[in-house]
């Protein structure tokens, strides 16, 4: 069976149509695996449509790629850790950018074997290598800091902005003479230096910016297929690209704001490392006030008959797996007809949205997990805060301390609640590497010790106890 | 009209709707629609069929697209299973 | 792409664009909304320019194409002139 | 100067951005008045685009067009009073479906001209033309309705929507015919007959319904230009064509919702007219116990030294011009230290968002009006609330008398405030027709009179009152 050039045009038309309504699935909780089907069957009629379509004659090479990524990709998905998603993400995205570059190489020599190359078709081939060289080395490095293979240490040296923008230059240099001259050499020079520039400007950026860096590159990625479309006159390639490439630029755009700092810092600020001399002002002040440390069982006393308590989940809940054991401890103090609520920020942990699948994956009901403006009202209301392994996000100096690294953040609430009890394995700062004058607070205490035995603790003092 | 300007003009469309689109989704989906991303960016897999697939040209760009076609399966199945292994968890029902 | 198809994606992928464009309007401005779809579905003017402006063929088209473009001239300026008075009164703010 | 296609068609992609801005623009009144400049510059791109494309060659008949047209249209903008809005809104639809059919037949006459017709340019010529047909005459039969030139009474006979079918079908079947055999009568037959068509489809609907009907056809207007954008090949009207169409769809959607019911019943339905039989039963009862009418110096007394007074304004209030009035009183209670609020029912008054335009001309401040879903938990620390000229908006009966025909439509909850005033002429029932279980309540009383009039009442009341 082949099809004609019209019914894949409108084979492709329908497909986009379904990864439209796929994302638009994710608007609820409820629609979203429905989405995810349409997803699928979205790729599978625009897969179909082009091997049907005429231009595809030989199937071995096709096949063998198909069935290794189907086993590879099936294997990754069911093994990786929730915990991990950061790092999966950065390593698919590599993929993709390494695709692009490889459909456009090829794409230059079927075109160079055939006649058929134009300046207009070459230059539309460079802006594909180019993002998509940059989107390949920049999620490789991505991938190496989030799994610790590279250290997560911002790599800086003087005159480094200088040398990338020169970089850049050259590149753009090499693509035009390619354009215009069809030379190879400069074709392949300008693949290598694009290379290049993606590991140059992600390896000064530290290991905890990754989440933004991974969303920029998720944007890059989708930019990279859609130059690709141009290239092979696809308007399917052309409007998931554009749907991509969107994604990642608003999740970046979310993040910045959420964490009050502009993209622009965070490509060239690196954050996160050596200087935190701006710290002393109001927090040096706090700390000769001494924090006070808990026990379990002190923290325990006021929730067990308490009316409401906010459970505010952050980067130390992730690392410590402590999810399942949270939901235990819900599941005790809802029997006693304790309310419990879930306080997500938008960027606790290391990615959008980490929390919430961390949540899920423990079987804790969407219902009981609230978005920080919902629930920032309720915490005057709430007999105790206790806070697991999360920091920044509940830094009341983003509201009080112009002097801060993180002013102007939005924050959770957390210091209004009657008590707040923070889970944390020392007094070492989080992800900005600033002190937390929440802990210096009247009505807060600190319980130190693993996010996930502190909690299971924290459940069996509940069970155990003779109440 | 042009090719050319046909691309531009579906480009321009579909950046207001992946705006849009995007901006709906709910904030706890954030991170499986991140895979999910990924999971639809594997569309390039379209240039890699067509580059695989092609008879009568070079060997090279047999190679190529072989490589392309293995890296955009990876995305596009891996992508959807943990997407919908995220989603799995979501979907539970309140028990009570 | 034949022209058809390449009307049909448009046509498809704005039908999405007016989908969420629409939805996004506050409810308090929902009069002005209904002004102004009016002025901007004056666009038909475009088809009358060129019915009107055709040279050397019949008369008969060149008349009808006459009243299409009063009738949407109308339209353009009625709709866009009466948004405008409509959103001057919302425009001022509370004085105290 | 004359510009190519390719720039032409990049002009038109620029003011079909500008559109979509002109419309995202309403999303709150603060961006509303730059997005109706957005609009406007995208009209005058895209007619100078037009102009300069070369297939315009004679000015004469199109400066006359214009100028007249903007003379017209100006006045008609400038002189409409804006509890006019209704009529005038049908009266431009009706333009627009003319214009499309004229543009449809005069791209007809050209065609035959150079000879170069052939069946699909036939079968979308069809299309636009029957759609503005029955946008055009559906359009004037609603105009004629609202402005009061035609009986606002369902005009029904038996067989009706036979007949309506039946000539669809004849409709179809000249065209058709048209299409294939290029037959000027099947074309000249087809056309008067849809003009018929959409006649015979709106004379039936009672002029209560008629907004529904408007932004119905507001939508068929928008999908008349998206065809004729087909048979021009013309993406700009297809693209301005789509998102007209989604509004009028989705604007009668909202209202379908608001009033509880399906746009079906809207349309076949003849609602509003004279079937009152089923409201006897709870309303029967309740009417039993009398009603209780108060005076303006009654009301005086519970708000003028109130903390929150509700003003919940509707249909009765546009008719009264009553608005100035309002804002008066409105000032003179804040004056007072009264916190007034206007509440705004989704299909109070007689179009979407009709309250908003009228309470913005009287130079009520935007921030004191909020929509039914905000407003609805304070009428329960409300002292007062004042209904002026509104009814179905404030029937409990929607809530609680299921053999009620508004049962289920969504209502502003004016029963919960502590006393509750209704401003209204006589015991005539609104536009539904059905009795409002409200008036018989304890703690709600009538008072009769002109809207504007009492309201000018309250306000001197408040103002000479020795308080
Ligand atoms: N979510 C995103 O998309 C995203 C993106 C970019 C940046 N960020 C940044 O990430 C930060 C997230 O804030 P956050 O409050 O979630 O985390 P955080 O500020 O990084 O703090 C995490 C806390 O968890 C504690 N912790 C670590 N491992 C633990 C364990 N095993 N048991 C118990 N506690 C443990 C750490 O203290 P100890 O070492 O003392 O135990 C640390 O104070 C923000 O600064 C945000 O800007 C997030
Ligand atoms: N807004 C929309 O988009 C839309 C669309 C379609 C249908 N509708 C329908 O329209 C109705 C709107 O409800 P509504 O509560 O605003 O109006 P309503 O139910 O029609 O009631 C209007 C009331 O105002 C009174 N009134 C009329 N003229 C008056 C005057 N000069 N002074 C004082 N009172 C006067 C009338 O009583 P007297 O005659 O006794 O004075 C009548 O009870 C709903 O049923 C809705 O479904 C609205």
């Amino acid at each position: 069976m082949e099809i004609s050039a019209n019914t894949q045009a409108i084979a492709y038309l329908i497909s986009a149509i379904l990864f439209i309504f796929a994302l638009k699935g994710l608007t609820s909780p409820a629609s979203a695996r429905t989405g995810n089907y349409y997803g699928m069957a979205g790729m599978l009629i625009a897969v179909l449509a082009t091997l049907l379509g005429g231009d595809v004659q030989s199937y071995g090479f096709i096949i063998a790629g198909v069935a290794a990524g189907a086993l590879i990709g099936g294997v990754l998905a069911a093994r990786v850790q929730m915990t991990a998603m950061p790092q999966l993400v950065a390593a698919l995205h590599s993929f993709v950018g390494m695709a692009a570059v490889l459909v456009a190489v090829a794409t230059y020599l079927n075109h160079a074997a055939l006649g058929t190359l134009n300046s207009l078709l070459m230059a539309e081939l460079s802006v594909g290598i180019v993002i998509g060289a940059i989107t390949f080395s920049g999620s490789v490095i991505a991938f190496g800091k989030l799994q610790g293979i590279i250290s997560g240490q911002p790599v800086k040296f003087k005159g480094q902005h200088l040398l990338n923008l020169l970089l850049a230059v050259v590149i753009i240099g090499f693509a035009v003479d390619f354009a215009m001259h069809e030379t190879l050499t400069s074709l392949i020079i300008m693949t290598i230096l694009a290379f290049l520039l993606g590991f140059l400007l992600i390896i000064p950026i530290g290991g905890a910016d990754m989440p933004v860096i991974i969303s920029m590159l998720n944007s890059y990625s989708g930019w990279a297929a859609a130059a690709t479309g141009f290239t092979l006159q696809n308007n399917l390639l052309i409007i998931v690209g554009a749907l991509v490439g969107f994604s990642g630029a608003i999740l970046s755009y979310i993040m910045c704001v959420a964490m009050n700092r502009s993209i622009l810092h965070v490509v060239f600020g690196g954050f996160g490392g050596d200087d935190a001399a701006a710290e002393v002002s109001a927090a040096g002040q706090a700390a000769e006030k001494g924090v006070k440390s808990a026990s379990v069982e002190d923290a325990i006393y006021w929730m067990e008959d308490a009316s409401k308590v906010i459970i505010v989940p952050g980067y130390g809940m992730a690392v410590a797996q402590a999810q399942h054991a949270l939901k235990d401890f819900m599941e005790l103090l809802e029997e006693r007809g304790v309310e419990v609520v879930f306080a997500i920020h938008p960027v606790a942990g290391r990615m959008p949205g980490h929390m919430n699948v961390l949540l899920a994956e423990a079987d804790i009901p969407y219902d009981n997990v609230k978005e920080m403006n919902d629930v920032n009202p309720e915490f005057a209301t709430a007999d105790v805060a206790l806070v697991v392994g999360a920091n920044d996000v509940t830094n009341p100096a983003a509201k009080t301390d112009k002097s801060s690294p993180i002013y102007g953040m939005p924050i959770l609430d957390v210091e209004k609640a009657q008590h707040v009890y923070v889970i944390k394995r020392s007094m070492r700062p989080g992800y900005s590497g600033v002190e937390n004058l929440l802990y210096y607070q009247d009505n807060c205490s600190l319980i130190f010790g693993d996010a996930k035995d502190v909690c299971e603790n924290l459940a069996n003092a509940l069970k155990g106890g003779a109440h | 009209m042009p090719e050319i300007l046909v691309a531009l003009y579906i480009f321009v469309l579909s950046c207001f709707i992946g705006y849009w689109v995007i901006w709906g989704v709910t904030p706890s989906l954030h991170t499986p629609l991140v895979a999910l991303t990924n999971a639809i960016s594997g569309i390039i897999i379209l240039g890699a069929l067509l580059a695989t697939g092609l008879q009568g040209v070079g060997n090279l760009a047999e190679i190529f697209g072989f490589f392309a076609v293995l890296l955009a399966s990876i995305n596009i199945f891996g992508g959807f299973l943990v997407t919908q292994r995220m989603l799995a968890m979501f979907n539970k029902k309140k028990k009570k």
